[in-house]
C-alpha cells in the first residue's frame, strides 16, 4: 500500500447519502468492511454455484474490491450508475440489501428483479442502479441519455458508468466519449482494467494499452489509479467525480485492477499462469489494507473480527433469505413485457 | 359361383382405378353387360361381365385403383341369392388398406359444412382445381346455394388445356413406343398401290346405298390387309419371350386418332371373317365411342396386327412402330393422284404408299414382299374378297 | 358535414405530428442524423430547429448505437425523446440496444424500468437505392416482444400515430414507407391522435380478404378495384400495427371470405406475412376454403436496375393474378 | 328454310363432330376439313347428320361442292327450296 498523496478529510456524503463526518479510523474500517462484505459475498457466491443453487454465469468480482469501493463510496445516492454483469460488489455497495441479491442469484421473487436478471441483471430504481448489462459497452449509451436527460432537465446529479477493458476496444466505447464530449455530459467512466478482456490479455486486444490515454482524442480529461489499494482509488474517484460534478463535461478514470478468478464459473483460466495471479495476489485489496490498518493502529484484531462476525452474519442472512424464497408463479410469465394500460 | 376380376386391358397395364359400378349387391346381370367404368392410362374403359348371374359381393370401391387381377366382385348363380340371404352382409370389404386409398380433395371449411348439413362428400362434385371441393359445393349440393356460373371472358381464348387423362394417355403411349423400339429389330418394306379399281369399285358400291351405309376407302384397306395375311399368317401373332406364337384369330387394331390428340388402335375382330357392313358398324361404333371418351375393354384388347391410315389428308407415307408384342404394322399414306407407269406409259392414277413394318426376330423380308404382293393383287380385285368368297 | 381537409403531404402530416407533441411535452425532443441544420433526410424536420432550437433539435454524429442507446437512457431519466434513425437499413447498427435494451428492461428487471422512447425510421424499397438501402425490416423487428411496431400508410396515421406512440411507456417503432413522403392527400383541419393497437378495413368485400400495410396498401387498393371490374369483390385491410398483431380483425375477415392473401415487401421466410399466415390456419382453419396465400418480395438482395428491382417487389398484377386464380378457381 | 337456319343446323352437327373447335371463327370460304381438322369418318357422320336433319341425299360425286360453308349453304337450299 504506497501511500504519496496525503488523505483529505473523511468523505462528506457517504454512500447512503446520510452526512456522516468519520474520523479517519472509522472511515477506514467502513472500508475495510465494505470490501470484506463484498468479497465474502463473491466467495458464498461461488460456493453455492458449486452447489447448484446458482446457476447460469456467475462473475465474480474477487481482487477488484478496491474499486467498487472507491467508486461507491464518492457517488452520492442521487448519482446514476449503469453497470456491467460483474456487479455484485457495486448492488452490495449502493445499497441493495444482499438478500435480495442473493435471492435475485437463486431466482427468486424476492430478489431484486423478481428472479428474471440473475447474477448479470440487477437492476433497483432506489439505488438508481440502471442495470447490470452482459452486452459488452452495451451500457455506455445508455449512460450517456441519462446524463443527457439529467442535463436537459437541470438535474445537477452525475451519471457513472463501468466498464472492462474490453469495452474500450467495442464501437460504442468511441461513439460514447464522443458525444458525452460533443454535447458536454455529466458522465464519469470508470474503466475496469483487469487485464484480460475475458480470455484475452489486453496486449492481444488493444493497440495502445495504456487507456487512460484515449480520452485525450475525445477532449476528455483521463488519469489512472492503482486499482488495488482502496485508499487511491477513492481519491482519484473524488478528484474525477467532482470535474464531473463542477464542470458537467465527462472525465475517465481508469482503475488498474486484477481478478484472482477466472472470467466466469465456466472459464478454465489457462491464459494466464498460475505465478502471474500469486504475484497479484500479493497485492490482495482486502488483506494489505488489513495488515495497513493493523500496523497503522488504524485498527485492531478486535475491530477486524467484529467486522468479520458482522459480515458472515449478513451473509448467512442473505443466504437463508434466497433459501426461503419462493418462486414467481408461471402465470407472470408475460408480465411486464408491455406495462399495464395507464402506468405512465 | 365365380370372382370378377379387373381384367388386363393391355399388354402394358398394370392396374386401374374403379370409377363406378353400373350395378349393385343383389342385381342379376347376363353376359356381355357393362358392368363397371374403369380408368387406365388409356381413358375410362367400360367392363363387361362374361357370364351370367347375381352380384353376391362387390369387394371394391369406386375411386379405389386395383392391380390387374384383382377380385373386383363375386357373381354367384341362382343359388348365390339364397347364401346372401343366409350370413349378414356386411359393408363390402375395404381392401383400402394395402392400395392408396384415393383422398378425396376438401378445403377444411367444406369437410365441416358437409358434417353439419349432413351432406355425403363423395357425392359431391368439386369444382376447384383438380377437383377439389369448397364450402360452395357443399352449399349447393345441400341445396342452400343455386348453381354459379363462373365469368372465364380473361381466360386467354384457344389456350388448349391437357386434361390428366391425356397426360396418362400420352404417357401410356410412350412407354409403348419406346419398349417396342429398345426391344424390336424393325425392317421396312414399302410399295406403291394403284388404286384405280378399288376405288371405282367403292363408288359403285356406295351408289346403291343410302349414305348412312356408304363405305369409305379404309374398308377396303381393312378387309384386303385381312385377306393377304391369310397368305402371309406368320405376320399375324406375338412375340412371346424368344419365340413367335402365330394367331390362328385375325383381328386388326385400326389406329383412331382423338380430336384433342392422343391415340387409340381399337380392334376389329376377325377382319378376315366378318362382311364389310359389320366391319363398318363395328368400326363405326368403337370410333364413336372412342372420341366420345368411353371406349369399352373388348373394344382395344387382342389385337393381332395393327394397320394404320392417316387419311385422304393425311401425309404420303408412313413408317409405323409395332405395337409389342405384336410383329408387324401395315401403314397407309394418303390416297393421291400421282405418276405411274402403266403398260410402259406414264399415267395419272390414284395411288397409294403402302409400308410393312415387321419384326426381324419373327419374320424376314421375303415374308414381307410376299404380303405387299398379295396385298396389291386383292387390292387390283377386291370384288373377289368383298363377299367374302376366296 | 366533416370541413374538407386542405391537401398535404404524406411527410408534412408526420412534421406537424412532432409540431404538435413538442409543443404539448415539453419533455419531447427530436434526436437522429441531419434532423436539425439539413432539415432530415426526408425533409420531414425542415424548420424544426429554427421554431424549437437545438436544445430540443439534436444533430446526432453517425452513431446509431449510441445515440439510439441514449434515447433510451433519456427515456429511463425522465424525457420523452423521439429518435429519427435515417432508414431502416442503418438501424441494424442499433439493433442490440432496441432488442437487448429498450425491449428488455421492463421484464428483465422485474417491472421497475419503462422505456417510453419512440424510434422513427424510413423503410422499403422501389426508388432504385439498391441492396443496402432498400430493406423492409419492419417485419423482422415485429419479431422483438418488449417493443411495439407499427406502420403508418394513410395521412391520418402519419398525422396521428406519433402521439399515442409517445404516451405509451413502453418503446415503440414507427416504420414510415419512403415511397409514402411525397404521396399527397386530404387531413382534415382536427386530425388527431388515434389508436396504435388495431388493423382497420379500409374496403369491405365478400369474395377474398387482402391484408396488406405500409407500402403495398396502397397497391392491394389498386387490384381491388381491377378485379371489382371482373365482379370479383375484395375485402383490403390495412395492418396498421405489426406488433402485437389485432387477430380479431383479420380473422373474422377471413370467417367471412374464407380466402386470405397478404402482400408484404419483406422477405418470404420468416416474414410478417408468415406469421399471419401461421395464426389464420390456427385460428381459422375451419374457415378457409383455399390456403392462405402470400406475395412477398423475391427473396434476393435488392438489385439497382429498375426492371430487376420491379421484378423482385409485390405488384398490383401479382395481386390481381393471383386474386383471380383463388376466386375464379382456373389452374 | 332460310340461309340462317341452314347454318344453324350445319353448325349444330359440326359442333357434334368437333366440338372444341371455335365455329364463329370459320370463314364462309375456308376449307372445313382442313381448318376444323375433321377426317374423312367425321366427317361422313357429318353428311350423314345432315342427311338425317333435312332429308336430302349427298353423292359421293357432288363431295367437291361440299367443302366450304358458302357451297354447303348454297348446295343445301338449292336442294331443299
Amino acid at each position: 500500500m504506497n501511500r504519496k498523496t496525503k488523505r483529505t478529510s473523511g468523505s462528506k456524503k457517504t454512500g447512503n447519502n446520510k452526512m456522516t463526518v468519520r474520523s479517519e479510523r472509522e472511515h477506514d474500517l467502513h472500508l475495510f468492511k465494505q470490501m470484506w462484505r463484498i468479497r465474502q459475498f463473491e466467495e458464498k457466491a461461488a460456493e453455492l454455484y458449486g452447489k447448484m443453487k446458482i446457476r447460469g454465469f456467475l462473475h465474480l468480482y474477487i481482487g477488484e474490491e478496491a474499486v467498487a469501493t472507491g467508486v461507491t463510496e464518492v457517488l452520492t445516492g442521487d448519482d446514476n450508475m449503469v453497470a456491467t454483469y460483474r456487479e455484485h460488489g457495486y448492488a452490495l455497495l449502493r445499497g441493495i440489501p444482499s438478500g435480495s441479491v442473493m435471492a435475485e442469484m437463486y431466482g427468486k421473487k424476492e430478489g431484486c428483479c423478481l428472479g428474471r436478471g440473475g447474477s448479470m441483471h440487477l437492476f433497483d430504481v432506489n439505488a438508481r442502479l440502471f442495470g447490470g448489462n452482459a452486452i459488452v459497452g452495451g451500457g455506455l449509451p445508455v449512460a450517456v441519455g441519462l446524463a443527457l436527460a439529467d442535463k436537459m432537465q437541470g438535474n445537477d446529479r452525475i451519471t457513472c458508468c463501468i466498464f472492462g477493458d474490453g469495452a474500450v476496444a467495442e464501437g460504442e466505447f468511441h461513439e460514447s466519449m464522443n458525444l458525452a464530449s460533443l454535447w458536454e455530459l455529466p458522465v464519469l467512466f470508470i474503466c475496469e482494467n483487469n487485464l484480460y478482456a475475458m480470455g484475452t490479455a489486453i496486449r492481444f486486444t488493444h493497440a495502445v494499452t495504456d487507456l487512460a490515454s484515449r480520452a485525450v482524442a475525445y477532449n476528455v480529461q483521463s488519469s489512472f489509479v492503482d486499482g488495488m489499494d482502496v485508499i487511491a482509488v477513492e481519491e482519484a474517484v473524488r478528484k474525477a467525480a467532482g470535474v464531473v460534478r463542477k464542470e458537467r463535461v465527462p472525465y475517465f478514470l481508469e482503475c488498474r485492477t486484477y481478478r484472482f478468478r477466472a472470467h466466469s464459473m465456466f472459464d478454465s483460466d489457462r491464459y494466464r499462469s498460475k505465478d502471474e495471479i500469486e504475484e497479484w495476489k500479493k497485492r490482495d485489496p482486502v488483506e494489505t489494507f488489513r495488515e495497513f490498518l493493523l500496523k497503522n493502529k488504524h485498527a485492531d484484531k478486535k475491530d477486524i473480527n467484529k467486522i468479520e462476525k458482522e459480515v458472515s452474519g449478513e451473509i448467512e442472512e442473505a443466504v437463508s433469505f434466497a433459501e426461503s424464497g419462493t418462486w414467481e408463479p408461471i402465470e407472470d410469465l408475460t408480465k411486464y413485457v408491455y406495462s399495464e394500460k395507464g402506468v405512465k | 359361383m365365380s370372382e370378377f376380376r379387373m381384367p388386363s386391358l393391355g399388354a402394358d397395364m398394370e392396374k386401374g382405378v374403379l370409377v363406378e359400378w353400373n350395378y349393385k349387391e343383389g342385381d342379376r346381370v347376363k353376359k356381355g353387360d357393362i358392368i363397371a367404368l374403369v380408368e387406365t392410362d388409356k381413358g375410362l374403359i367400360d367392363i363387361e361381365v362374361f357370364e351370367d348371374g347375381i352380384i353376391s359381393e362387390i369387394r371394391i370401391l369406386p375411386g379405389q385403383e386395383v392391380p390387374v387381377g384383382e377380385v373386383l366382385a363375386v357373381i354367384g348363380d341362382e343359388a348365390g341369392e339364397i347364401k346372401r340371404a343366409g350370413s349378414k352382409k356386411t359393408e363390402p370389404v375395404k381392401k383400402a388398406k394395402k392400395q392408396k386409398k384415393e383422398r378425396i380433395r376438401i378445403s377444411p371449411r367444406a369437410r365441416r359444412l358437409a358434417e353439419k348439413l349432413g351432406v355425403d362428400i363423395k357425392t359431391v362434385q368439386g369444382s376447384g382445381i383438380s377437383g377439389t371441393i369448397d364450402g360452395d359445393d357443399v352449399e349447393r349440393a345441400a341445396g342452400l346455394k343455386k348453381p354459379e356460373t363462373r365469368r372465364t371472358e380473361f381466360a386467354e381464348p384457344g389456350e388448349e388445356q391437357r386434361t390428366d387423362a391425356q397426360n396418362r394417355m400420352r404417357k401410356a403411349i410412350a412407354a409403348a413406343m419406346s419398349l417396342s423400339n429398345r426391344e424390336i429389330p424393325h425392317y421396312y418394306l414399302e410399295s406403291s398401290i394403284d388404286m384405280t379399281k378399288s376405288l371405282r369399285f367403292l363408288e359403285n358400291e356406295n351408289r346403291k346405298r343410302s349414305i348412312r351405309e356408304r363405305f369409305l376407302p379404309a374398308l377396303i384397306l381393312i378387309k384386303s390387309v385381312a385377306h393377304a395375311l391369310r397368305d402371309v399368317p406368320e405376320l399375324n401373332g406375338y412375340w412371346e419371350v424368344d419365340q413367335l406364337l402365330i394367331k390362328q384369330e385375325l383381328n386388326i387394331g385400326f389406329s383412331v386418332s382423338l380430336r384433342k390428340g392422343g391415340l387409340i388402335n381399337v380392334s376389329i375382330r376377325d377382319a378376315d371373317k366378318k362382311k364389310p357392313d359389320e366391319i363398318r358398324e363395328d368400326l363405326n361404333d368403337m370410333i364413336t365411342r372412342a372420341r366420345a371418351g368411353r371406349i369399352r375393354s373388348s373394344d382395344i384388347t387382342d389385337s393381332t396386327i395393327t394397320l394404320t391410315y392417316l387419311g385422304d389428308m393425311g401425309a404420303e407415307v408412313v413408317y409405323g412402330v409395332i405395337y409389342p408384342p405384336q410383329v408387324a404394322l401395315v401403314g397407309f399414306g394418303s390416297i393421291q393422284q400421282r405418276v405411274m407407269a402403266h403398260d410402259g406409259m406414264i399415267a395419272v392414277r390414284p395411288s397409294v404408299r403402302v409400308t410393312l413394318a415387321a419384326d426381324h426376330r419373327a419374320t424376314d423380308g421375303v415374308s414381307g414382299s410376299r404380303f405387299l404382293e398379295s396385298l396389291n393383287e386383292y387390292l387390283q380385285e377386291v370384288e373377289k374378297i368383298w363377299t367374302n368368297g376366296k | 358535414m366533416k370541413e374538407r381537409g386542405k391537401k398535404i403531404q404524406y411527410r408534412e402530416a408526420v412534421r406537424q405530428a412532432i409540431i404538435e407533441a413538442m409543443e404539448k411535452d415539453e419533455r419531447v425532443f427530436l434526436m437522429g442524423e441531419d434532423v436539425g441544420r439539413y432539415g432530415g433526410a426526408y425533409a420531414v424536420s425542415l424548420g424544426l430547429l429554427e421554431q424549437f432550437g437545438q436544445e430540443r433539435i439534436i444533430d446526432t454524429p453517425l452513431c446509431e448505437s449510441s445515440f439510439v442507446g441514449a434515447g433510451i437512457g433519456a427515456a429511463l431519466g425522465g424525457m420523452r425523446p423521439i429518435v429519427e434513425v435515417m432508414t431502416v437499413n442503418f438501424s441494424l447498427l442499433a439493433l442490440d440496444q432496441i432488442m437487448n435494451n429498450a425491449a428488455t428492461y421492463l421484464h428483465m428487471s422485474g417491472g421497475q424500468y419503462n422505456v417510453p422512447l419512440v424510434i422513427r425510421m424510413a423503410t422499403g424499397g422501389g426508388r432504385q437505392i439498391a441492396a443496402q438501402h432498400s430493406h423492409s425490416l419492419e417485419g423482422m423487428y415485429a419479431h422483438i416482444p418488449g417493443i411495439k411496431v407499427v406502420t403508418p400508410a394513410t395521412l391520418q396515421d402519419a398525422r396521428g400515430m406519433l402521439w399515442t406512440a409517445l404516451e405509451d411507456p413502453d418503446p415503440v417503432l414507427i416504420f414510415e414507407y419512403a415511397g409514402l413522403y411525397n404521396t399527397e392527400g386530404e387531413l382534415s383541419e382536427d386530425a388527431g391522435a388515434v389508436d396504435i393497437d388495431k388493423c382497420k378495413v379500409m374496403r369491405s368485400g365478400k369474395d377474398i380478404t387482402i391484408i396488406a400495410y405500409g407500402g403495398t396498401l396502397s397497391k392491394a387498393f389498386e387490384a381491388a378495384d381491377l378485379l371489382s371490374r371482373d365482379g370479383i369483390d375484395c375485402e383490403v385491410i390495412d395492418l396498421r400495427v405489426l406488433r402485437p398483431l389485432d387477430e380479431d380483425t383479420f380473422l373474422s375477415s377471413v370467417s367471412k371470405t374464407h380466402r386470405a392473401l397478404i402482400v408484404d415487401e419483406g422477405w418470404r421466410s420468416g416474414s410478417i406475412s408468415a406469421e399471419i399466415s401461421a395464426r389464420i390456419i390456427e385460428k381459422a382453419f375451419y374457415e378457409l376454403d383455399v390456403p392462405v396465400e402470400r406475395i412477398c418480395s423475391a427473396e434476393v438482395p435488392m438489385p439497382y436496375s429498375k426492371h430487376m428491382e420491379q421484378a423482385a417487389l409485390p405488384q398490383v398484377d401479382d395481386i390481381v393474378k393471383s386474386v383471380r386464380r383463388i376466386v375464379n378457381k382456373d389452374e | 328454310m332460310d340461309e340462317r337456319q341452314i347454318k344453324e343446323t350445319v353448325f349444330r352437327e359440326l359442333r357434334r363432330v368437333a366440338p372444341e373447335a371455335d365455329l364463329n371463327q370459320l370463314g364462309p370460304s375456308e376449307n372445313i376439313r382442313e381448318t376444323l381438322d375433321i377426317d374423312s369418318f367425321d366427317y361422313l357422320n357429318f353428311l350423314i347428320a345432315l342427311n338425317n336433319d333435312l332429308g336430302i341425299e349427298i353423292p359421293e360425286s357432288d363431295y367437291d361442292q361440299f367443302t366450304t360453308l358458302e357451297d354447303i349453304v348454297l348446295y343445301i337450299s338449292s336442294r331443299i327450296n
